[in-house]
């Protein structure tokens, strides 16, 4: 027996390759945080000053609570340049008079985004209340009630491709099936509608939500319903069978089973991915292009113009008036937060004074997203962490 | 070939001589440390986060095998091992057997090929499988595919081949089968098997060791251990009287 | 107190006749014929897949919640009802037939509720009798001692053995006849069985007991009388005693000396 | 004793488990009413799928019907023998033309090019200056402006004249002015003043010079300036020929439009439309084989020596290419012969002219064409771009993450890819057009990456920038998938692997990657899902322009901007009236979009289905 290492390495070379692939496979990932985190910082950095001023106390909301207007860019002969909104803009230029060496206007730069936000918002509320009910029920069934056959098949490959379905087909589908389509409860039906049902007292045609909130809420809705289906049953799944055996075996039908003793320990999980499923509704372009949104609008879905009431109108008309004021709200259209990012990159000029505007909404825009993704991801870490069982 | 062993928590100062060419089993209840002795000696453990050898050395040929000029491949290329459960890759008979050939930067066909023809005659199994080479491995039977496992092992031409209970997943037919090929290979390689199958270990076996919690409580011929054990704590566990 | 010797009630109160069972294809159960005696002790022995569980849940049809099971022929007569004809109620024959699972199980919510699930599903919405039979069934499950001033803290809060029996004070709440019990001391220390098995004995009269248990000794210190299955077969049943020092039959002599596993 | 004593008496226990009588509706209890309520909401999503279809088909069902007829006027009125002749000749003219041009450019700068250079260098160096002494110059001119007293003036006219001496005095001058040109032209620099609004002589020299050279020089070149202007010349006559029919068939298409839009209109007879174009085709032909015989003449009249070595290259290209040409004019002779103005379009004809037609033309006054080849290359482009940037990276990152990353990278690089999938699809688009465009622009220039094909490009919107981002939005779902599939491998196959004496990557590549590979696949064609399917980065970002991308640029191809499937939709359809054969266009583009997507998951499911139930 040799005394010497009869298990020395011999291939140097073949090390290095080892180590040079093990480095760029790391590279490779950490490429990837790295361009994800320098989008993140990008936008920070050039659209936190929309939200900041140079004085106490540092934090101007104006931008959160300002409707979208056009900004007006006015340069005096001094060289200084102000930007302002289109009142302003007419007192200073009467002020400056012969001074008054240019002025630009930018739609759409000026003013701030609540609008959008408040849009987005809305049509997230309704398409989750939706996707919500839809969802959950179709996972119940899927979980609790399916037995193996054809049927559960071809649901589970309808939610299959349900999810690949491009949301721009999606965006189709919310214009030719609400906006054109559904149904509304009107005496006097449009010429457009598909058909029309008299119901006697009034008819139910066939004619169309039109581009409205509802519209797009239930458009979006589909678009996430796949996603919740799965998210939903993979919660009822992690309830343990013993829950439901012991239920059944203490007496309960299988609905007090469900509702008692499966429900209530999957609504934390559900809740959790619902988030998700809020971010993705959100963050969607593509379906409310067509079902939606506006470019443009002055004012805030519920600052309607409703006929003035009598001076000696009852309470009634008054409560009538502003129970049709809030339901109002889900039948007209809105600006939404991302259609508006599209509208200030792809219609306006890029230059120093849309910057802000675009990087600012862009920057609350993924703030929005981003911290309810976020929120999702911390609360799944730690529902896992509580509920055990 | 000796090595020596010692360890805090798992395995506790065992000193053990493995000779060359002989079948030497490790016997014992669970949980005695036996498969840990067994995965030292190729260094399997190191995968494990948190298992090292605190005190002593494991030396293969004269060389301590945690030394830093030890190549981990090359000691595992001349160290084989075969596994409790029998798990071939999900690849072709063939390709399972030229594996550990080819990552060790065999290229030539015909070398390949003549390597998977002995080691599959060695492990019995060429007759059977000549006609399909090119079959899925994974269709296979169980006993077929761990004396597949036992050719994979042996196509590298280790020195020592080391078995953690190739049979305790394998019914009765199939289990003798490999023991018939243990004592066989016994001729060209030293092969260390860790068994809970007493009898095994009687019917294959040329030394046997048994361990118990961590230690070594009785090292010698099979027959003599068997027969004549020098510690009543053999004794009783041979009895069956503990488990 | 209680029926001490069980020839005083010589009517089976569950009788298994015939009885075939599987799982899809799979048959697990081959003509089990099998009387279960009122208010007595009978354990369920045998090898683990011998099909002893599987009988225990088709007794109160818990089963059925599993998707491919399927009874292939035979009765399972319960006061000489057939379980399985149509006319009867799954929900109602469970509130009569009790049962306590191996893993014990109580649901993530107080001490109390827990007590009074069944009662609640099954309508009862009055405070004051909940709380009475929560009183009655976590004193007859021996534990009201321990949980009367947390009744409102969460189950899961409470010890490996105190959480099983009130699984059993849970499924007693309802007044069950029978009280199926599968495996129960199975995920228990050997304090903690003790108690248990303990609560058996002192119930052992009010109701009827099946019990599937792997441990041998469990079905000697408890059980009246006891069944060996074996590959889906009954093999043997008979007093206990009886079984455990005279086997009639060589295989049930094997499993009880430990040569079968 | 114990408590339960109070055990209700035996009462028979046989009557307690039968079936009450309880609610039910038409024979339906309660429970299996539940149970029909949660399958009916399972149904719900068979019957989303199947209302997207039949919406889709709804709108998009009419338009080959609508197609066929446009395209049948398109040809009853003569069009399309208008657009036989012109097209084909208009595209051999620019290509002939382009090249003779720039062969002649290349002549001509052998002779003029020193003059042009220190021309062009004169000019860039006065831009130069006059950017260095930019604030003084400013400051001037505010004063000026501002009609202050004269002597007020001369203060920044001072300051002026010296920061623009300083910058003449300081500024590089390249060699190919002689030293006493460059003394001469740093004085006249000193003196570039607001009000001095003339040509600094030096420069006015220069341009004379350079004009004097150019004109010797185009005598010099004379023959080859004459081919030029006859390859220019050529088709002349036929375009002339052809302006009156293209009113007169366009005239027709009117009037049947007309018709077509209000019953009352005369019906339109196509025959006798047609006439005065078929009567033409006689003399069309002639001036066709005229423009033929133009193009020999002008082969002909290539002169055989040439100045320099492009021009001598680029003529060469000529040679090759006009003979090309004058094929191809036979060719054309004989569609016209063939081309049968009566012949009714069919559906199967418009079918095609859809799915393989190269043409998305719309709003046009003369013909539209919906054919969808540009934007089908142009969303195969991007997404084929998209994955070959999104595979290797997401495969690495999930082979690193499953295999080698110690827990704490994992904690955070899992966390971050899986917070891509969060950022909304136009935060990216915006990306992409506020910053990634510019820096691949930027890039694209530096002189060392010049030998990359494309480089260095215009276009800040292209395929390559939209394939960046959404590989991007790719990489989380490949991700997760393959790292899934990866970590579901059996951990016995790397402890055999490893006891053969195998290195930690050889075990991974020969071993998990190949057992995991179904899984991957299933990843990667997931993940072209999701890249064909994006709407809002490529509309914004892939710069629309919609042709099929040319490719003879070889790989460069990829920095050209394209349309896509998905973009057309969001970008035309917001603008079309309901019912028209563009809306109906815009559905059809829908209806494929929809089968390719139908297409994809079934394929990444049949994967997905393989690594379910994998081994024998």
């Amino acid at each position: 027996m040799s005394a010497s290492n009869p298990f020395s390495g011999d291939n140097d070379s073949a090390r290095r390759r080892e180590t040079a692939m093990r480095w760029l496979l790391r590279l490779g990932s950490y490429f990837v945080v790295f361009v994800t985190v320098a989008i993140f910082a990008h936008i920070s950095h050039k659209g936190l000053p929309a939200l900041l001023k140079p004085e106490f106390p540092y934090i101007d909301t104006s931008f959160l609570t300002e409707l979208p207007g056009t900004l007006h860019v006015i340069e005096d002969k001094q060289g200084r340049v102000t930007q302002t909104s289109p009142q302003e803009a007419e007192t200073i230029k009467k002020q400056l008079g012969n001074e008054l060496r240019s002025e630009k206007t930018i739609s759409y730069a000026g003013g701030g985004i609540l609008g959008p936000i408040v849009g987005t918002a809305l049509l997230v509320l309704v398409s989750v209340t939706v996707a919500l009910f839809l969802g959950v029920c179709c996972a119940i069934y899927l979980s609790e009630y399916a037995k193996k056959g054809k049927f559960i098949e071809m649901v589970r490959l309808a939610i299959l491709n349900l999810a690949g379905v491009p949301s721009v087909v999606f965006g189709l589908f919310g214009l030719g099936a609400f906006v054109l389509t559904a149904p509304v409860l009107t005496d006097l039906p449009a010429d457009r509608a598909v058909f029309v049902i008299p119901l006697g007292f009034t008819n139910l045609s066939f004619q169309g939500w039109d581009t409205c909130v509802l519209s797009g809420g239930f458009t979006l809705a589909f678009v996430i319903l796949p996603v919740i289906i799965t998210a939903s049953e993979q919660c009822l799944q992690a309830v343990p069978q013993g829950f439901r055996e012991t239920s059944m075996a203490l007496g309960a039908t299988r609905w007090q089973t469900i509702w008692r003793s499966v429900l209530p320990f999957a609504t934390p999980g559900i809740l959790t991915s619902t988030i998700l499923g809020i971010a993705r509704a959100a963050g969607e372009t593509a379906p409310i292009m067509f079902t939606a949104a506006l470019a443009f609008k002055d004012k805030l879905p519920w600052q309607k113009d409703l006929p003035p009431l009598p001076a000696d109108a009852g309470m009634f008309a008054h409560w009538e008036q502003s129970v049709q004021r809030c339901l109002g709200v889900f039948t007209e259209s809105v600006q939404a937060l991302p259609y508006h990012i599209y509208t200030l990159a792809a219609k306006i000029p890029q230059n120093e004074y849309s910057e802000q505007a675009q990087y600012g909404s862009v920057f609350v825009f993924l703030i929005l997203v981003a911290s309810l993704a976020a929120t999702s991801i911390w609360l799944r870490i730690h529902l896992r962490k509580k509920y055990k069982w | 070939m000796d090595f020596c062993y010692g360890s805090k928590a798992a395995l506790q100062g065992i000193h053990l001589d493995v000779e060359y060419h002989r079948v030497t089993a490790l016997i014992g209840p669970s949980g005695c440390g036996k498969s840990t002795l067994l995965r030292c000696i190729n260094r399997m453990n190191d995968r494990v986060a948190g298992a090292r050898v605190s005190k002593g050395e494991i030396l293969v040929k004269g060389k301590n095998i945690h030394d830093a000029d030890v190549d981990l491949t090359q000691l595992r290329k001349q160290v084989g091992m075969v596994f409790q459960k029998s798990n071939p890759f999900p690849k072709t008979i063939y390709e399972n057997v030229a594996y550990g050939l080819r990552v060790h930067g065999v290229k030539d066909k015909t070398a390949i090929d003549e390597a998977v023809e002995r080691s599959l005659t060695q492990a019995a199994l060429w007759d059977e499988l000549k006609d399909r080479l090119h079959a899925h491995a994974l269709g296979l039977s169980g006993g077929q595919q761990q004396r597949l496992c036992i050719a994979r092992a042996i196509a590298t031409m280790p020195d020592v081949l080391l078995m953690d209970e190739p049979c305790s997943a394998l019914d009765p037919i199939a289990t003798l089968k490999i023991e018939e090929l243990i004592t066989q290979l016994a001729r060209d390689y030293t092969v260390v098997i860790v068994t809970h199958n007493m009898q095994q270990a009687v019917r294959v076996s040329d030394f046997t060791a048994f361990l118990h919690l961590g230690k070594l409580v009785e090292f010698a011929p099979t027959e003599e251990l068997f027969t004549n054990p020098r510690e009543k704590l053999t004794d009783s566990y041979l009895r069956g009287t503990f488990s | 107190m209680p029926t001490d010797s069980p020839s005083a009630t010589p009517h089976p109160i569950i009788s298994v006749e015939r009885f075939n069972y599987a799982y899809g294809d799979h048959q697990v159960l081959f003509d089990v014929d099998l009387p279960i005696r009122s208010e007595d002790v009978t354990a369920f022995i045998g090898p683990s897949g011998c099909g002893k569980s599987t009988l225990l849940r088709s007794i109160n049809r818990i089963n059925d919640l599993v998707d491919s099971a399927r009874v292939v022929s035979g009765t399972i007569k319960v006061d000489g009802v057939d379980l399985y004809s149509p006319e009867v109620d799954p929900i109602a024959l469970r509130r009569q037939i009790g049962m306590v699972f191996q893993k014990y199980n109580p649901f993530p919510r107080s001490i109390f509720e827990n007590a009074v699930y069944g009662l609640r599903v099954a309508g009862i919405t009055d405070k004051a009798e909940l709380m009475d039979a929560a009183e009655r069934s976590l004193k007859a499950a021996a534990l009201w001692e321990e949980v009367k001033d947390r009744l409102q803290e969460l189950a899961t809060g409470l010890s490996g053995g105190q959480q099983q029996r009130l699984c059993i004070a849970r499924a007693i709440a309802l007044q069950p006849r029978i009280l199926l019990m599968d495996e129960p001391c199975a995920a228990l220390d050997p304090i903690a069985t003790a108690k248990i098995e303990e609560l058996i004995l002192s119930l052992r009269g009010s109701y009827t007991f099946v019990i599937v248990t792997h441990n041998m000794e469990q079905a000697k210190r408890i059980a009246d009388r006891t069944t060996f299955f074996y590959k889906g077969k009954v093999i043997e049943t008979g007093d206990t005693l009886d079984l455990f020092t005279k086997p009639g039959n060589k295989l049930t002599e094997d499993y009880v000396t430990g040569r079968l596993v | 004793m114990s408590p339960v004593s109070q055990q209700p008496a035996s009462r028979p226990l046989g009557p307690l488990l039968l079936r009450k009588k309880g609610f039910s509706l038409f024979g339906i209890t309660r429970a299996s009413l539940v149970r029909r309520f949660f399958s009916a909401m399972a149904s719900v999503a068979i019957i989303v799928l199947v209302l997207i279809m039949v919406f889709l088909l709804r709108d998009g069902a009419g338009f080959l019907s609508t197609y066929r007829a446009s395209l049948d006027v398109y040809r009853k009125s003569g069009m399309e023998l208008c657009d036989l002749l012109e097209q084909p000749v208009r595209e051999m003219q620019d290509k002939s033309t382009s090249l003779l041009r720039r062969a002649l450019a290349h002549e001509l700068a052998t002779l003029t090019g020193e003059a042009k250079q220190r021309r062009d260098a004169v000019v860039v160096l006065i831009g130069k200056v006059q950017a260095m002494s930019a604030p003084e110059r400013a400051a001037l001119e505010v004063v000026l402006t501002a009609s202050a007293p004269p002597e007020t003036l001369a203060d920044p006219r001072d300051q002026l004249r010296q920061a623009t001496s300083r910058a003449a005095m300081s500024i590089p001058i390249p060699s190919v002015l002689s030293s006493r040109e460059v003394e001469q032209f740093r004085r006249e620099l000193a003196t570039l003043t607001p009000e001095n609004t003339e040509l600094l002589p030096m420069l006015t020299a220069l341009e004379a010079e350079f004009a004097r050279q150019d004109t010797a020089a185009r005598a010099q070149f004379a023959p080859l300036s004459a081919a030029v202007a006859a390859c220019e010349q050529a088709p002349a006559a036929l375009y002339e020929t052809l302006v009156p029919l293209h009113k007169h068939a366009r005239n027709t298409k009117e009037l049947a439009q007309k018709r077509l839009s209000s019953r009352d209109q005369p019906e339109v007879h196509f025959p006798d439309q047609l006439k005065p174009i078929l009567d033409a085709r006689e003399t069309l032909l002639t001036r066709l084989d005229d423009y033929g015989s133009r193009l020999k003449q002008a082969q002909a009249a290539l002169p055989a020596e040439t100045r320099s070595e492009e021009a001598a290259e680029l003529l060469a290209q000529v040679r090759e290419l006009l003979p090309e040409q004058a094929v191809q004019t036979a060719g054309i002779r004989e569609k016209v012969l063939e081309w049968d103005g009566m012949h009714t379009v069919s559906m199967f004809h418009a079918a095609l002219g859809f799915c393989f037609g190269p043409h998305w033309i719309t709003n046009s006054p003369w013909q539209d064409f919906y054919g969808v080849v540009p934007l089908l290359t142009g969303s195969v482009l991007i997404s084929v771009i998209a994955l070959l940037i999104a595979t290797p990276l997401s495969i690495a990152a999930a082979v690193y993450t499953s295999q080698f990353a110690s827990d704490r990278e994992k904690e955070y690089i899992k966390p971050v890819i899986e917070f891509i999938q969060a950022i909304p699809s136009i935060v990216l688009g915006f990306i992409g057009i506020a910053l990634l465009g510019d820096l691949i622009k930027s890039v694209s220039h530096w002189p060392l990456l010049a030998w990359l094909p494309g480089f260095p490009i215009e276009e800040r919107l292209n395929m390559f920038n939209a394939g960046c981002l959404l590989a991007l939005m790719a990489v989380p779902t490949m991700f997760s998938l393959a790292e899934d599939a990866l970590n579901s491998v059996p951990q016995s196959y790397a402890a055999a692997s490893e006891a053969l004496g195998a290195t930690k990557l050889q075990t991974v590549f020969r071993v998990i990657v190949p057992a995991a590979l179904s899984g991957i696949l299933a990843g990667i064609l997931l993940g072209l899902g999701r890249v064909i399917g994006e709407t809002m980065v490529v509309l914004l970002v892939a710069g629309n322009r919609i042709a099929i991308p040319d490719f003879g640029d070889g790989l460069g191809v990829v920095f050209q901007p394209a349309h896509t499937l998905t973009g057309i939709i969001a970008q035309e359809l917001g603008e079309v009236s309901r019912g028209s054969g563009h809306w109906q266009a815009l559905f059809m583009v829908g209806i494929l979009l929809f089968i390719i997507s139908l297409v994809v998951n079934w394929c990444a499911r049949a994967f997905a289905r393989r690594l379910e139930t994998p081994k024998s």
